[in-house]
């Protein structure tokens, strides 16, 4: 269950989620209905919830697993979802070195797109998401944990 | 997520409960594969029960729809709802499959 | 406010929070107070809330934003928090190119540490957290929004 | 977070409100020093209604003692709770600084 708490800070709180799976096809089902279902407790309309958050998340979960990771087991990918007034925000990491993703969209207007088994999945999220970012990271991140006991 | 299937003569029904996707479209297309392999000529999808289908599974079913004519059969899907309609229209594959209402349309002169 | 859902995907939704922010001083308080309301929230120890967590996350914040950052208000800084079970663990991220945390630890060794204005932050950290990691980032990030309206 | 001030001959009395922290230690330390300019010697810094110190706080403590102590001054601590003892003792800066308890023991012999 998640706490309810006020935002002291003046709203940045929000509902959210982070998961880190590994590179296992097997493992995007639980993490798509879990922000699912963040939608669905959010408000957002049916069809979104049923359709384009699930579809346009497996198409990124599935990449980041299959392309960006290689099917590599060893390697894992990072999904982080948050939801506030303006709407769903889900980014997804893997530890590949990034692709070219308008090059990718634009295989839909290639002759023969139709008949092709893949290349679909970038043009499905543009497709179902108001607005896809594809970047590479870099930085430097320093992580604290304190344990409750 | 499961699929069920009827044998009737040469023709193959699938219901598809649930959603067809990266995890269980390779499932999906050895059963078709293994029954047409074994005669099945009519192969009838039926995705009343189904969930959405991401472009893994819309790959798949491209892919069995070249297979089974090769093989000189059909591939006909029946019972999309509007969602899955959608998701058709958008990757344009409404000019590739002929989308049925019910199973029962679907068999009208399969 | 944050919404109170269940966890349909087996445990990984916990309380947490993200904040990205210019690297301006003035921007830290906000967020340790918003990080440790959590913490309070989520029955952290008083003394842990008062003292562990907030100089803890300042110092981490302060040097992304001096160090990792250069200061450049320009440049940004991510902090994402996260409460499950186990404890709290907040990641800080600069745009820097990270630095050897292990030297800067031992600082604390070195002969008239004890008269100098710097050279504490680090020390800080390790005394204050369980744990304490430095990472170079790598890797790739796909970002979906879909707006509410 | 701020800071009240009381100046009575060469004394002066900094009462801490709320943390000392990076975003406002370089306004302590100018206000400190600027009594100092103007003729403070004995400098006490109360911090009973402090909240929690991070290192570029406890490093302006050390800057301003030394700084107080070149011109012949001197800087004493007080009221620090069981959490800013704690943040000492960490750092050894209780070895660096006398802690006093209250405000008026701090003045004791000062
Ligand atoms: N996360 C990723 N990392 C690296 N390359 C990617 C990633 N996602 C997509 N791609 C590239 O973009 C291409 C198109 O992706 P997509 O539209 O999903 O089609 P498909 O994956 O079916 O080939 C992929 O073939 C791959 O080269
Ligand atoms: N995020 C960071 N990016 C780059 N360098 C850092 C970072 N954090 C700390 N450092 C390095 O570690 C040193 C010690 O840090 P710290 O113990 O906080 O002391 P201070 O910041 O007071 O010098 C810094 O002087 C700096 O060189």
């Amino acid at each position: 269950m998640r706490s309810l708490v006020s935002d002291p800070g003046g709203g940045s709180l929000a509902p959210c989620g982070e998961w880190t799976i590994a590179s296992d096809i097997g493992e995007i089902d639980r993490v798509v209905l879990a922000v699912t279902t963040l939608c669905e407790a959010a408000g957002f309309p049916p069809k979104v919830c049923r359709l384009n958050v699930p579809v346009a998340l497996t198409e990124a979960i599935a990449n980041a697993i299959e392309r960006g990771n290689g099917g590599d087991a060893a390697r894992s990918v990072h999904v982080s979802a948050r939801i506030d007034d303006a709407g769903l925000c889900v980014e997804v990491t893997d530890e590949g070195t990034g692709f070219d993703i308008h090059s990718a969209r634009a295989l839909s207007e290639a002759d023969g797109w139709v008949e092709r088994e893949d290349g679909r999945g970038v043009f499905l999220m543009y497709a179902l998401m108001d607005s896809v970012e594809s970047s590479c990271n870099a930085g430097h991140t320093i992580r604290l944990v304190l344990r409750r006991s | 997520m499961s699929f069920a299937i009827e044998r009737d003569d040469d023709l193959l029904t699938v219901a598809v409960d649930g959603q067809l996707v990266v995890g269980n479209r390779q499932e999906l297309k050895q059963l078709v594969l293994d029954e047409v392999e074994q005669g099945a000529k009519r192969v009838l999808i039926d995705f009343s029960n189904g969930g959405y289908i991401d472009s893994s599974g819309l790959g798949a079913l491209v892919s069995l729809n070249k297979r089974i004519r090769e093989q000189g059969g059909e591939l006909r899907l029946a019972g999309l709802n509007e969602d899955l309609r959608t998701l058709f229209e958008l990757t344009r594959l409404d000019t590739l499959f002929h989308l049925y209402g019910t199973r029962s349309d679907a068999l009208v002169g399969f």
